[in-house]
């Protein structure tokens, strides 16, 4: 059995799987729902055994068709992507059992193969191991997740979709621009190989820039997230999740690895702006997140807030590495499935009372106690209350913030969870009061509200596995060892 | 200057310019070729810095990229263009629906 | 030691303490006289006895001797004269109300009385006083409850005064209680002082000494006889009693507040007479005859503080004085209260008793003339004075709600001034 | 691992799995609820008592998991917690037979019982907390399981209430996490130690220790409800009256004292504490607190509300206690941690009757009420005269520790604190007694309902009584083994004069 999970290549099998099941799900639009489903789950073992691949045989490498760097096309798993690829899956499966009773038939066999098709993406860009194979699966993960927001149809949803298509292409073009120069400097594209030749140059300097342009664009870091509220409140439910919980994760996902590999050893500054970004990015997205009367955009602008906690890490990361860094992945785990059950708790609400207005909520939490649980749960981690993923993270980002006594970010760290308690509880509040205008209630299936509390219930039991979960991450020393000791 | 670095310097130029139009222009369709006009200026930096300084032979894999970075536009594109006449037969303008108050 | 009378030692405090349940008391006749009764029996049976409870509150204990015999038969005297007294006048519809205050009151006292270390004796004078307090209320017009205020008021800072001398005694002797380790702990030590000063002004507002002795003097105006009846035996006693038995007298020789006690008790007893002279009802009577007697006591406890060798000398008199003096109190109260009733005195206000006096009653118009004559001015001043003061009280009291605050409030500040005052002596 | 070790577990489940188990039962199956409510109170008693037995004989109950690399989730029973365990699984047990009486009929019962249980959950893990984090998040756990019940009625009233709570509590979880971070930065551990675990840092980090020291009382303090961070407490009078119990006595207000007595003698070290300089500020903010709570007492009509300001001065006692920092006074802040919440919750208990069966809920309607419900008002009687500090009740013991521990450590101005609070509780207990028993009631109560010839439902008349009589119990039996003054003497030992 053990030799049987190691001899297969897990990371073909991630990209190959979800890839024709979206086209079976194409080509039998009837059966879309279930052969997503399967799929979808099928991704989950096959993750599971990927897993499992790495911590018995440690690093995946994989070049495809046996064709080696620079030509051939390299897969490449260690702790870092296992992690992003597991969340990934995790929250896909979740989404996946919530979009089986969501979509209506004619809307199912639109979005399963869509679905799929960012699944693939999303797995490939995990796994890529050089700057453009991350461009191409980059391009066509906005694609998808385009395609996906543009999926309700209506002035909104077309105009916020269009808006994100056009965000997502001047994001890539920038990063590849950036691929370019690096190329033309270095003359590869394999990171490992970039990350022994590269050095301080204007190109490189250039390339820098371009691609964080780039992929902070897409990434929505703040002053850059204008497209993000709009494409994510407008998109339906499970869509909507699966752009805040994984898509813009994507974008992260390689600026992290960059910055690992490539630049973070040059220095120069960049990464303090990144800092004071996401310090902007924590303000202004809570506060927004505060003034908004739609549960939707509330969602989505705490989604901006959310983000600009993954950006604090750099700043800290040049004296505490691997506390800073497991950090950042830990909030991006956790965020990745409260945001998730925010985003489906939401949309139990909103096919529940027929709108979001925050204020008319009218007692959700008796009418729908599963889907307000998981609300609230999402919330916790989201706040970063004890025991959560949320609060793992912002434990381990303040610890990194206070060996190095930087106030500035301990104080935005602790006020962005105040915020965000804020918003989080003004939705719960309303939830528990009788509204002025009673809404009609449409029954809202189990399986909706379950996959919603279950993911929400996922980021708060991330709060007891810390030590598993980093050790996992570790494999591979993706974080260096630069490690201040407390 | 060599030829490579004047052509590099033009596809930064298509680049500058693809971005002026993208943020300026209203109309989608305008916006949509904007986007291709940047996607081309990058194609030709990547194809003319393929020539590097002291090989006769320029280097292929660049070429590669840059064909798999048009598919990807075309894709891109495609999608863009669908887009678009959806939201004008939705709107009527083939505008984003904020600027049209504009 | 004697582990005999065990039962009953215990009997004496909770028989009373049960029976206040209103559902036991209502259906047992006579409960009044009935939780008297192992008192009674404790009072004849012979020899000395003592019980340790080690387990309650710091660890106390009761004890029956000679001593405390004395006082427990003037006790349960005039506690069975009151009860008698309460159960002729049945046709009181507050009197089945007023039964448990009775048998709370009761249980305090002889609790007080058989205590044998100051914080038995502190908690259960003070079931004994809000029990008053109930007995004084129990009839519910407002009078009463003036009265009843501001006798809790006189109560609660009594108590706290006490509260501060008793963890200065516990401070000093590291936790035992005894009286008999206390008076020879506090002889001794830097807090002797402290302690003597809070002690006195507590005992002094619970006796009702002059010139605290307001609370009396307003409540004997509104209570019923069977309550007045024991104004004089119990509190007034057991403050004497509580101050006997806590403070050093004979072992320390405090010249300056021995003094100054005994000028206050000379104070108190011209006082009464100058109160009794002026324009005293006959109703009034036992109140400055209560102030006198109390004042003579003082003067004793201030020869005491003042010249220890003459209190060792008399001190074996101590408690037949005070079982005396409590007696006689109940006594001289007892016998007015029935010529009152008897002639049916005009229900007292306590404004008019004041402004009206009741001029030209019966042989004492003589002598009222004649001190009308001599003490015109000083009297007329004096009543002015007076005036003064009940209307203020008046006009606290029927604020109501608000009042409330204003006594908190100044009896606060008044007890910071006076603690602050003492402090500061004490440091100067 | 050995049995022992799975005990302080248990004792968390055995109201965490009722809890979750209740949340998803029918409205109508009351009597499975019923039943479920009560094993586990029931369950949790029992193993309470084994521990305190164990306890006693020097058994350790601990259990360890891990929560962070380098840091773990540690339930340990030492003397300190099993004091509040006890407490508060046994107002549990009362208070959870008074819910059922007083929920009868009324709707969202399971949500309700299960987010009671989680609260006592979340109580119960404070209080076996072997180390900060674990403290941390059980206390962030305490805030949220309470949330739900503050704002329980549904009401636009409500919502503010608990709008309010949640801005404090949030805000002062912040901090305690702050704090929290910040020491476990400079020291590298958490875990609650006898006297302190910070004696061996040097001298250079005292001005952060002090910060952090203001940082973490801050944080336990918005639930202590010390003033200026108190202003919650008065507004979440609106919840109904098991949860008012809850949160005065067993729960929140509890758990914020329990934290700074932790901070106190745990982390810091009482002299390590009173070296910094940082308890006589602490003292003096708690004697604020006691005498500002009192004042403002005496200012409301609302039954509630006079008895939340109450509990606002009453908790700072606990404070006080332990920030004189002394042996005896210790002795008194810790014993009141137990007798506050038995006294407290009597109080609320009967203000809860007064309101179900007459519909009182002002001072000023009570009038005579003392004849229609005599059993209520004299538990009620025998709460407020604990809070006034008189003898034999409880808080008699409490009072009487802190002032000869105030005198023993030469800080002689705590007297006059506790003379003009006792004056104050005076003051705003007494009128209502006086006006409860010897006024004439009025023409009509405001509500009446009436229960046969009893007074009121046996569920709602058995709690008050049962906790007075212990309040009353434990002040006259102080001195016999077990009782909380026992305990509390065995807990200030072990800070002060153990080598």
């Amino acid at each position: 059995m053990g030799a049987l999970l190691s001899e297969i290549s897990w990371g073909v099998v991630l990209i190959l799987l979800p890839l024709a099941g979206g086209i079976a799900c194409f080509l039998f639009p009837r059966a879309a729902k279930v052969l997503g489903l399967v799929s979808v789950f099928a991704v989950l073992l096959s993750v599971s055994g990927l897993g499992w691949n790495i911590k018995v045989n440690g690093i995946y490498r994989h070049a495809i068709g046996g064709w080696n760097a620079p030509l051939g096309i390299d897969l490449y798993a260690d702790g870092l992507s296992l992690l992003m690829l597991a969340a990934t899956a995790l929250v896909g499966f979740g989404i996946s059992v919530y979009s089986a009773d969501y979509f209506e038939r004619e809307d199912a066999a639109r979005f399963w193969p869509i679905w799929l098709l960012l699944l693939a993406a999303l797995n490939a860009l995990f796994l890529s191991a050089d700057v453009f194979n991350l461009y191409v699966t980059l391009e066509l993960m906005g694609l998808a997740a385009v395609a996906l927001a543009a999926l309700a149809g209506g002035r909104d949803a077309l105009g916020g979709a269009m808006r994100y298509l056009l965000a997502s292409l001047l994001g890539s073009l920038a990063y590849l621009f950036g691929v370019a120069l690096l190329y033309h400097g270095f003359g590869s594209m394999d990171i490992a190989m970039l990350a022994v030749r590269v050095e301080a140059s204007p190109a490189v300097w250039a390339a820098l820039g371009l691609m964080s342009v780039g992929l902070l664009l897409k990434t929505a870091l703040f002053p850059l997230h204008f497209w993000l509220p709009p494409a994510h409140a407008s998109a339906p439910a499970p869509v909507s999740a699966l752009l805040s919980a994984l898509v813009v994760k994507g974008s992260f996902y390689i600026l992290l690895r960059l910055w690992l590999e490539i630049f973070g050893p040059l220095g120069g500054g960049v990464d303090t702006l990144f800092g004071l970004l996401g310090t902007g990015a924590i303000l202004w997205g809570s506060l927004q997140a505060l003034r908004q009367t739609r549960l939707k955009l509330l969602v989505a602008y705490s989604t901006v807030a959310q983000i600009g906690y993954f950006f604090i890490s750099f700043p800290l990361a040049a004296s505490a590495g691997v506390t800073a860094w497991s950090a950042a992945a830990y909030l991006v785990l956790s965020h990745a499935l409260a945001k998730a059950a925010m985003f489906l708790a939401t949309g139990n609400v909103l096919r529940f009372g027929g709108h979001d207005r925050i204020a008319d909520l009218d007692r959700v939490v008796q009418r729908l106690p599963l889907t307000a649980c998981a609300f609230a749960l999402a919330g916790v981690s989201i706040m970063g209350l004890p025991p959560s993923g949320g609060f793992v993270g912002k434990w381990l980002l303040l610890q990194a913030a206070l060996t190095q006594d930087r106030w500035d970010l301990v104080s935005v760290i602790i006020l962005g969870g105040v915020l965000a308690a804020g918003y989080v509880f003004k939705v719960i509040g309303h939830a528990f009061t009788l509204a002025d205008i009673s809404h009609e209630s449409r029954e809202v299936p189990a399986k909706m509200e379950w996959a919603a509390l279950l993911l929400a219930f996922g980021a708060i039991l991330l709060g007891f596995l810390a030590s598993p979960v980093l050790s996992l991450v570790g494999i591979g020393v993706p974080f260096g060892v630069s490690e201040v000791s407390p | 200057m060599s030829a490579a670095f004047l052509f590099a310097l033009v596809g930064v130029g298509l680049f500058s310019l693809g971005l002026y139009a993208l943020i300026v222009h209203a109309h989608l369709l305008r916006k949509i070729l904007a986007i291709n006009v940047m996607g081309s200026g990058v194609f030709l930096v990547l194809v003319a810095l393929a020539k590097r300084t002291g090989e006769s032979q320029p280097d292929a894999v660049p070429h590669a990229l840059v064909i798999t970075g048009i598919v990807v536009a075309v894709s891109a594109t495609a999608l863009a263009l669908t887009l678009m006449l959806k939201l004008t037969a939705e709107t009527g303008r083939a505008e984003l629906p904020e600027d049209q108050g504009k | 030691m004697n582990e005999d009378i065990y039962g009953i030692f215990l009997l004496i405090v909770v028989g009373p303490l049960l029976l206040a349940i209103p559902a036991l008391h209502s259906r047992v006749p006579w409960p009044r006289h009935l939780a008297i009764i192992p008192a009674l029996l404790l009072i004849v049976f012979p020899g000395d006895a003592s019980l340790a409870m080690p387990w309650f509150l710091f660890g106390t204990g009761f004890a029956v001797d000679g001593e405390v015999r004395w006082i427990l038969v003037m006790s349960v005297a005039v506690w069975l004269t009151a009860a008698t007294v309460a159960k002729s006048s049945r046709r009181n519809p507050a009197y089945d109300r007023a039964t448990p205050f009775f048998l709370l009151t009761l249980a305090g006292n002889l609790g007080a009385v058989l205590a044998t270390d100051l914080v038995g004796f502190f908690s259960f004078s003070t079931l004994m006083g809000y029990g008053f307090y109930g007995l004084v209320v129990h009839a519910g017009d407002a009078e009463a409850r003036r009265a009843g205020r501001l006798y809790l008021i006189f109560l609660i800072v009594a108590d706290l005064a006490l509260f501060e001398a008793l963890l200065l005694a516990a401070l000093t002797t590291g936790g035992n209680l005894q009286y008999v380790v206390v008076r020879q702990a506090m002889a001794g030590t830097s807090s002797s002082q402290l302690y003597l000063w809070m002690a006195l002004a507590g005992f002094a507002l619970k006796a009702g000494i002059w010139p605290v002795h307001l609370w009396l003097s307003t409540t004997f105006k509104s209570a019923p006889l069977s309550t007045t009846l024991l104004l004089g035996g119990v509190p007034v006693a057991m403050g004497l009693l509580g101050a006997v038995r806590w403070l050093p007298f004979g072992e320390i020789a405090f010249y300056v507040l021995g003094m100054v006690i005994m000028v206050m008790g000379v104070a108190a007893i011209l006082y009464a007479v100058l109160m009794f002279f002026m324009h005293a009802p006959l109703t009034m009577f036992p109140v400055w005859g209560t102030v006198a007697v109390t004042g003579l006591s003082v003067m004793a406890l201030g020869t005491g503080l003042a010249h220890p060798a003459v209190w060792r000398q008399y001190e074996y008199l101590t408690y037949p004085f005070i079982a005396s003096l409590g007696m006689f109190l109940a006594a001289l109260t007892f016998a007015i209260g029935r010529l009152q009733d008897k002639r049916q005195a005009p229900e007292v206000d306590l404004q008019r008793v004041e402004v009206l006096s009741p001029w030209g009653e019966g042989g004492m118009g003589v002598i009222e003339r004649w001190a009308e004559d001599r003490l015109l001015i000083l009297r007329s001043l004096w009543r002015d004075l007076r005036l003064k003061a009940v209307e203020q009280y008046q006009r606290i009291f029927d604020w109501g709600k608000p009042a409330v605050f204003i006594w908190g409030w100044s009896a606060t500040i008044t007890m910071f001034v006076f603690l602050g005052l003492v402090f500061a002596w004490l440091a100067g | 691992m050995n049995w022992d070790a799975w005990i302080p577990l248990l004792v968390i489940a055995s109201s965490l799995l009722p809890g979750l188990i209740i949340f998803f039962l029918a409205e109508d199956r009351k009597r499975l609820r019923t039943t479920l409510n009560l094993a586990g109170a029931l369950v949790k008693l029992a193993l309470v008592c084994w521990m305190l037995w164990g306890v006693y004989h020097e058994h350790h109950y601990e259990t360890r998991l891990t929560l962070l690399p380098d840091l773990e989730l540690v339930l340990r029973a030492g003397p300190l917690s099993l004091l509040f365990l006890t407490l508060s699984t046994i107002l549990w047990l009362v208070t959870t037979v008074y819910a059922i009486g007083y929920l009868e009929d009324s709707p969202h019962r399971s949500r309700f019982f299960g987010f009671f249980s989680l609260c006592v959950t979340a109580t119960v893990g404070v209080a076996l907390s072997g180390n900060l984090i674990t403290f941390l998040l059980f206390y962030e756990l305490l805030t949220l399981s309470t949330y739900p019940l503050v704002v329980h009625r549904g009401t636009e009233v409500a919502r503010r209430a608990g709008q309010s709570y949640l801005v404090h509590t949030i805000f002062g979880g912040a901090l305690l996490l702050l704090g929290t971070v910040w020491l476990y930065t400079l020291t590298g551990t958490l875990e609650f130690t006898p006297r302190g675990f910070l004696n061996d840092l040097g001298e250079e980090h005292r001005p952060a220790l002090v910060i952090i020291f203001a940082l973490l009382i801050a944080g336990l303090g918005v639930k202590a409800a010390l003033v200026p961070l108190h202003g919650w407490l008065p507004q979440a009078m609106v919840a109904p009256a098991p949860v008012s119990a809850l949160l005065h006595a067993v729960a929140v207000v509890k758990a914020g004292a329990f934290g700074i007595v932790r901070v106190i003698y745990d982390v810091f070290g009482v002299d390590f504490a009173a070296g910094l300089g940082v308890t006589e500020p602490l003292a003096w903010l708690a004697a604020t607190t006691i005498i500002y709570g009192s004042l403002r007492a005496l200012f409301q009509d609302d039954l509630k509300r006079r008895l939340a300001f109450s509990t606002i001065s009453q908790v700072s006692y606990i404070t006080l206690g332990v920030a004189i920092a002394g042996p005896i006074a210790t002795i008194g802040g810790v014993v009141h941690l137990v007798h506050q919440g038995l006294m407290k919750i009597t109080l609320f208990f009967c203000a809860g009757n007064l309101a179900e069966t007459l519909g009182i809920h002002k001072v000023s309607e009570m009038s005579g009420v003392g004849r229609r419900m005599p059993w209520t008002m004299t538990a009620f009687t025998i709460g407020a005269f604990g809070m006034i500090g008189a003898p034999p009740v409880a808080g008699f013991i409490s009072k009487w520790y802190l002032g000869l521990g105030a005198l023993e450590a030469g800080q002689e101005w705590v007297i006059f604190v506790l003379a003009g609070s006792s004056l104050l509780n005076a003051a705003y207990f007494l009128p209502i007694l006086h006006r409860a028993w010897f006024q004439e009631p009025q023409d009509a109560w405001p509500e009446e309902h009436h229960f046969g010839n009893k007074e009121t439902a046996w569920a709602l008349l058995l709690p008050p009584l049962v906790t007075a009589l212990m309040a009353l119990g434990m002040g006259m039996l102080a001195s016999a083994p077990f009782s909380p003054l026992g305990w509390a003497q065995f807990i200030s030992q072990r800070e002060f004069y153990r080598p």
